[in-house]
């Protein structure tokens, strides 16, 4: 007798017994508090179900009531990661609710400290997806050094490494230190011996191949119709990618593409990013190239005591997880009357059991690093 | 030091270890367990065989008959235990009186 | 053929190994107690209150505004502010705590700070035994010189210097134009007050 | 991509007995949004997602909106007979504009790359039982995100393949992002200086001495 | 005896010397226990330094110095970790199976130890030379999967238990083309004792085993089960910690653990050491010249090779899925190892370079054609073209 | 009789009779498996030491873990036998009948006194092989039992095979 394994009868006589597993939220593998209700025939799973809200501290309540200026240091909060493109988002939905003009100075350094925020981004989550797939922690390892190159940079300019609390609405907090850029341009000119060393210690590695070509398959129509963003969505093959399809900011005056997979599965995710990163790197020396000397805020935008008119705007980026949007509703009053995130991390679950279905545990968990989730960002 | 051991003990041996393994396979319902009670009774048997090969030499045959049970032994295993195996996808049930009559 | 990406990938671990000997950047670790990584002037983590002088109670600048508790997002800032025997409110604050165990660095109470009397600190070993002893500041270890900021972060002090320099000449200007003009009603001929 | 009022026609057009106005938006970025009506929505949304010029193939965000009953004061003018005269009195009259909760759905369209439609959805009241229809039929998007306001704010959704709490756990009671959500006082003390805890760590909880205070 | 081979058989006359205090009667015995003790210190403290080796080793492929506070550039650590274990406390869940879960770590331990007794670590430094030393080492190296399903059994763990049928299924699946390959060596050699098999390989390097075409296959066979049986990366799947947390070893702690830990390295080392034995001339030195190190040393340099090639494999590898484990066993290596025994077979026939373009040729076709089959079993392969949007 | 052999026959004996009579069936697995390894011991005590560690490999390596899988493998089913004990009136028949058999041929053997070996037999490995492949008879049948062993692997394989296609291979 297994004691304490819980045994569900199919009634299919064919299949074997169904072992209940839970996943976490003490697991070394669930990306933080997540749990994962897995049931399994043998090691395939016939149902999967998240679990989270451990991490819940109803942000949205939080941000109903504090100020405009007091939310963005909680969005730093949200996807741990990227503080920056977070505050971004929000910036940007305040602009729009009230009408705030950005100076040029200040859009180039938002453009450079969000794309730098992916390469952190990008860099974090392929070193946690090798490690999921088992690798003892090299190519983690790899990422974390390189991250913390930029991790330094963001040290310089917003005086904290990961929670930035750096942008303000109609422009950005502080000017750049004295010599600032020549260091951005000192970590991207290192940045790409990185990338290809990444490759050469990943992408061809049979093992890898085997591990994520052909799992955790995500369908175009799926993708599109259970509303996954960023570079999940890309590579199920759909070329949406919001700084292209928005054009927000001033992505339109670079000169960078958009990758896309064709195949959907956790390589074709992992690679993605890969390249992304690469494209960012271009955007960063257009940026840093033609960055205009002035102001760096609009002068009619106030930070403090910020009561915008009655109304409402969505403001949305493309996040390095994916499409992070704002919705705020204001009543005329010091705090919005209704703040709402759009986590791209929550939605780019949605599928999680439609990809892990049919698979066994190790392609859950490959499945799961692959989509890229910071649990901070899903339990809000 | 073996002076005092006899060709008896050892069949003596044999004889109670074929018992015990007639005692699972009259005894016991769980298809696996009367596997298991085969499996001392072969062995039984090869303890016979190598007794006498011990104490009856110069023959071989002894020898020859233990090598050749033992792999006898170990393919009649895997075959018994996947035949469990099939059982037990079809009939929910390892229990030998549970075993449909083969016509079935 | 099989196995060929499995050797690249070895073959990159191994100049790692090797790199590690050789190259700084590939051997980042510092001994942390030991040796430690030089902060950045920016570097912020929690705040304390400038003075101004030699004496920290006297010289705060702190004037017990309450914009920084208001505008605290977390809400650990709080104030009392000083009363005189007349129970007339001071310019001073009689308790200013900040709870470090809530604070989350985000440095709005700096930046809304009218007076710059509040600034970001940049020490960062701060353990202890528990949450709450040792964790819950008062003025008296917030109270830091204006000379250690000038300490931590020179570019941002003198800044500020200038600017409180400005606001004081500004200021001085401005009370003088009233004394002038406070003057120029007293005696009838009106003369150009700035 | 066409203005709300187009597209309230176009949908008036298709269902004549459906509710759809237009709630404009004053804000600078103006997004205008639909008011729809609950009986005629999953219609509305599956002919936003089908039609080719539409295709709103993507519900980008559900929101939840709490708008709890509102106390308007105005004042009347009305006439009275005061002492057999009549004459007009201001009067100052409170009115209860009853509440309501909302799931504001965004979409956007990826083949077309044009949006959002911003999409109204109201319930009756704002009681216990209040339930809408579920669009995750039609876009699976919003299977969380429903999930989420059901959870938070106490729509039921009908037609919800899942409907269970998101993130708060399965037996909490009460919806934490409703208006008039009181925190239950449940919290572990923290010596935060700050008067609301004070306040809350000086009154004794039920049967319990108060907790020490901060030294 | 000169100097030189006196340093060679240094221990072997450190034991007769032992020896030679007590009565005549007892000698063989006190001859085993010095032998026994021998073993079990050298080895553990082999294990001692392989566990520093390689938490160095995996610090600078992870660009990170490794241990380096205990003792001059942390040589003291894995003495430090064995007093943390020790005085660990020592959890048994409520529910598990008190008497399997207390011993399993010895049903493992005591195996692990015991297959060191064939193995000859130089000249004339064997514990027991056994004409059936081989034989010997696989069969009593089959019986850890014992313990490994005791393990996870007994701690009442649905991650331990899953760990456990990983591991028996690995185990079994990878003994056989693992003994298939040592078979090659038992019919070049037509000998099952481990000193014979050194001793044909007596000479220099070209004869070696591992220079021969079967040789080489038969190595690269044996050394991809061996990473198999000892449950090393890049098959770590039994204690795969980012699906099963540890497998097996979830539910032990302290000295149980480390006995775990230390089973794990031994029997690391010891089937390095059969690898050694079979393919890589034992003892021998590559070149004759070379005679004056003494033979232990050749032993033991090869064998801290084989454990840098480990630590060196698991610092870079991710981990395969268990049906890939499966496949690769079953579909590749058992149909190579098959075809090496033919192969071993037409080379003692043959007598030598005849055989070589045949085996080479066979062999090379077998392996595209199998990598083939085993990349098949994915839906697609290779090197994938990226797009780029609009 | 000599002690050793009396030990090894004492823990034959009683691990056998744990396995058949446990109610556990892991335990019962476990304790056949001692068995095993314990009649290994006795083949080499006999001086047979290729058929001891035949035995070990076979039996304890193979045919003892295999019995483990299978154990596991139809769990919930030994877990509902488990449930409704073994019923023990038939157990005892069982028994009954069995030591019946065994005692009355150990009995008769016990008063039969056979003839005493004087010295071990060596058999050495080599020659074994040569015994296997010398005679005809042997060549013959050990093609038979490669026959019946490839066969046995193929049957075992379909019939636990499930029925829809899976890609798990191994197992029994």
């Amino acid at each position: 007798m297994i004691p304490g394994v819980s045994i569900e009868e199919k009634t299919d006589p064919l299949q074997g017994q169904i072992l209940e597993v839970s996943m976490g939220p003490h697991h070394p593998s669930t990306h933080g508090v997540f749990r994962m209700d897995v049931k399994l025939d043998g090691e395939r799973i016939v149902s999967l179900k998240p679990v989270f809200g451990y991490l819940h501290r109803n942000h949205e309540k939080i941000a109903e009531d504090v100020s405009y200026l007091g939310s963005i240091p909680y969005t730093d909060r949200l996807d741990y990661l990227c503080s920056l493109t977070n505050n971004w988002a929000y910036c940007l939905a305040v602009e729009k609710l009230s009408g705030f003009e950005i100076p040029e100075r200040a859009e180039y350094i938002r453009v450079i400290v969000g794309e730098l925020t992916r390469l952190v981004n990008h860099t974090c989550l392929m070193g946690f997806f090798v490690q999921d797939l088992g690798a003892m922690g090299t190519p983690l390892m790899y990422a974390f050094r390189e991250r913390e190159k930029i991790l330094d940079l963001f040290e310089g300019l917003t005086g904290a490494r990961m929670m930035c609390n750096y942008m303000r609405f109609g422009g950005v907090r502080c000017d750049l230190p004295v010599g600032w850029i020549d260091e951005v341009k000192k970590v991207i000119a290192a940045f790409p011996r990185f990338l290809d060393e990444f490759e050469s210690l990943l992408t061809q590695n049979e093992i890898l191949i085997a591990r994520a070509q052909g799992v955790g398959v995500l369908s175009k129509e799926l993708a599109i119709n259970a509303g996954i963003t960023g570079p999940c969505l890309r590579a199920s093959g759909v070329g949406h990618d919001l700084r292209k399809v928005d054009a927000y900011s001033i992505y339109s005056r670079f000169d960078f593409k958009v990758p896309i997979g064709a195949h959907g599965d956790c390589y074709d995710r992992f690679m993605i990013r890969l390249l992304e990163m690469r494209e960012s790197l271009k955007i960063l020396d257009q940026a840093i190239a033609a960055l205009p000397s002035g102001q760096i805020i609009d002068p009619k935008a106030k930070s403090r005591g910020l009561r915008p008119k009655a109304g409402e705007a969505y403001g949305r980026i493309e996040a390095p997880k994916g499409e992070l949007g704002f919705y705020l509703i204001s009543e005329g009053g010091p705090s919005p009357y209704r703040y709402r995130v759009r986590p791209p991390s929550l939605i780019n679950l949605t599928v999680l059991e439609d990809m892990c279905l049919g698979g066994t545990v190790a392609d859950a968990i490959a499945t799961l690093g692959s989509i890229d989730i910071v649990l901070g960002e899903v339990d809000r | 030091m073996n002076d005092a051991l006899t060709l008896n003990g050892c069949l003596i041996l044999s004889a109670l270890l074929f018992g015990i393994g007639l005692v699972a396979v009259f005894g016991r319902r769980s298809a696996i367990l009367v596997l298991i009670g085969i499996e001392f009774m072969l062995n039984a048997a090869v303890i016979n065989f190598v007794a006498f090969w011990r104490f009856a030499h110069p023959s071989s045959d002894g020898m020859m008959f233990s090598i050749f049970a033992i792999a006898v032994a170990a393919a009649e295993a895997g075959v018994g235990l996947a035949l469990v195996i099939a059982l037990y996808r079809h009939r929910r049930s390892v229990r030998i009186d549970e075993i449909p009559p083969a016509s079935e | 053929m099989l196995g060929t990406g499995i050797l690249r990938g070895l073959k990159e671990t191994a100049r790692n190994v090797i790199g590690s000997f050789r190259e700084k950047d590939r051997l980042p670790t510092v001994m942390y107690p030991e040796e430690t990584v030089k902060t950045k002037e920016n570097f912020r983590t929690f705040p304390f209150l400038v003075y101004d002088g030699d004496h920290a109670m006297p010289g705060l600048r702190c004037v017990s505004c309450r914009i920084c508790e208001k505008e605290c997002p977390p809400q650990c800032i709080f104030i009392i502010q000083e009363r005189d025997e007349n129970n007339k409110a001071v310019k001073h604050p009689r308790v200013f705590d900040i709870d470090f165990s809530v604070c989350m660095q985000c440095g709005i109470c700096a930046e809304v700070c009218p007076f710059d009397a509040i600034k970001m600190d940049n020490i960062y070993e701060l353990a202890g035994e528990d949450r709450f002893t040792g964790l819950l500041v008062d003025k008296h270890r917030l109270a830091k010189s204006n000379h250690y900021y000038h300490q931590i972060k020179p570019t941002e002090a003198n800044e500020v210097d200038g600017r409180l320099a400005e606001d004081k000449r500004k200021a001085e200007e401005a009370a003088k134009a009233k004394a002038a003009a406070a003057a120029a009603k007293a005696a009838p001929p009106p003369t150009a007050a700035t | 991509m066409e203005s709300a009022e187009q597209l309230r026609d176009r949908l008036l057009a298709a269902f004549p007995e459906a509710r759809v106005e237009v709630l404009a938006n004053p804000a600078p970025v103006a997004q205008h949004s639909l008011i729809i009506g609950a009986t005629h929505a999953v219609q509305i949304a599956t002919l936003l997602r089908d039609d080719p010029d539409l295709a709103f193939d993507y519900a980008s965000n559900v929101t939840g909106v709490d708008r709890p009953d509102q106390e308007i004061k105005e004042k009347v003018t009305v006439k009275e007979t005061v002492d057999g005269e009549e004459k007009e009195v201001t009067k100052e009259v409170t009115r209860t504009e009853p509440g309501y909760l909302e799931a504001v759905y965004h979409l956007y369209s990826m083949a077309k790359r044009h949006g959002p439609v911003i999409l109204r959805l109201r319930t009756e009241n704002r009681t216990d039982k209040v339930t809408l229809p579920s669009l995750t039929p039609v876009w699976r998007s919003c299977e969380f995100q429903e999930r989420e306001i059901y959870d938070l704010f106490g729509i039921v959704f009908e037609d919800h393949p899942d409907l269970r709490r998101l993130l708060m756990w399965d037996d909490f009671e009460g919806h934490p992002m409703r208006k008039d959500y009181v925190e239950p006082d449940d919290y572990e003390w923290e010596p935060t200086p700050h008067d609301a805890v004070l306040i809350k760590a000086k009154r004794p909880a039920d049967g319990e001495e108060a907790a020490p205070l901060a030294p | 005896m000169t100097l030189v081979e006196r340093i060679d058989q240094a221990p072997l006359l450190l034991q007769r010397w032992a020896v030679s205090f007590f009565p005549a009667l007892l000698q063989p015995w006190v001859a085993m226990l010095i032998s026994a003790a021998a073993i079990i210190g050298v080895f553990a403290s082999l294990f001692a330094l392989s566990t520093l080796a390689e938490r160095k080793g995996l610090g600078r492929i992870q660009n990170r110095p490794g241990p380096n506070r205990v003792g001059p550039f942390g040589m003291l650590q894995p003495l430090a970790d064995g007093i943390k274990m020790l005085i660990k406390e020592d959890i048994v869940p409520l529910r598990a199976d008190k008497v399997l879960h207390f011993l399993a770590p010895i049903a493992l331990i005591v195996p692990s130890l015991l297959v060191y007794s064939v193995l000859p670590i130089g000249r004339n430094l064997i514990a027991m030379q056994c004409q059936l030393g081989v034989l010997l080492f696989f069969a009593i190296g089959a019986s850890t999967e014992l313990s490994i399903f005791m393990a996870g059994w007994g701690s009442h763990n649905k991650y331990s238990l899953l760990g456990s049928i990983r591991a028996i299924a690995q185990m079994i699946s990878y003994e056989l083309p693992m003994v298939l390959a040592a078979v090659t060596v038992i019919l070049a050699t037509s000998s099952l004792d481990t000193v014979n098999i050194v001793e044909a390989q007596a000479g220099g390097f070209w004869a070696w085993h591992a220079f021969t075409p079967w040789g080489a296959i038969a190595l690269l066979t044996f050394f991809i089960c061996a990473l198999a049986e000892s449950n090393r990366a890049p098959f770590d799947l039994p204690e795969a910690e980012s699906e099963l947390i540890a497998g097996h070893l979830t539910e032990y702690s302290g000295f149980k653990y480390a006995l775990f830990f230390m089973a794990e390295y031994l029997g690391m080392m010891a089937i390095s050491g059969m690898a050694i034995t079979l393919f890589l001339g034992g003892w021998q030195a590559p070149l004759p010249i070379l005679n004056f190190i003494p033979s232990w040393m050749w032993f033991f340099g090869k064998l801290a090779c084989f454990v840098v090639l480990f630590i060196w494999i698991r610092g870079t590898l991710p981990r395969l899925r268990a049906d890939q484990l499966m496949n690769l066993a079953w579909k590749f290596l058992l149909p190579i190892a098959l075809l090496n025994i033919g192969l071993a077979g037409l080379w003692v026939k043959s007598s030598g370079w005849i055989a070589w373009p045949i085996s080479v040729i066979l062999l090379g076709l077998a392996i595209v054609g199998l990598g083939r089959l085993l990349r098949g079993s994915r839906p697609r392969g290779g090197k994938r073209i990226y797009r780029y949007a609009d | 009789m000599s002690i050793p052999f009396l030990i090894i026959a004492a823990v034959i004996l009683a691990s056998a009779w744990a396995a058949v009579s446990l109610r556990n069936l892991v335990h019962c697995g476990l304790c056949a498996a001692l068995s095993f390894l314990a009649t290994g011991t006795l083949y080499l005590y006999l001086n047979a030491e290729f058929l001891g560690l035949v035995q070990l490999m076979v039996y304890v390596g193979a045919v003892a873990v295999l019995i483990l899988f299978t154990v596991l493998l139809t769990r919930p089913a030994t877990e509902a036998a488990d449930a409704v004990p073994t019923k023990r009136p038939a157990f005892w028949k069982g028994a009954l009948i069995a030591i019946t058999v065994g005692g009355a041929v150990a009995s008769c053997l016990a008063v039969y006194a056979a003839p005493k070996a004087s010295t071990a037999p060596e058999l050495s490995i080599q020659e074994i092989g040569r015994l296997l492949t010398a005679s005809q008879q042997n060549v013959l049948a050990l093609i038979i039992v490669a026959l019946l062993m490839t066969t046995a692997l193929i049957g075992a394989l379909l019939l636990a095979a499930p029925a829809e296609e899976d890609t798990k291979g191994g197992g029994a």
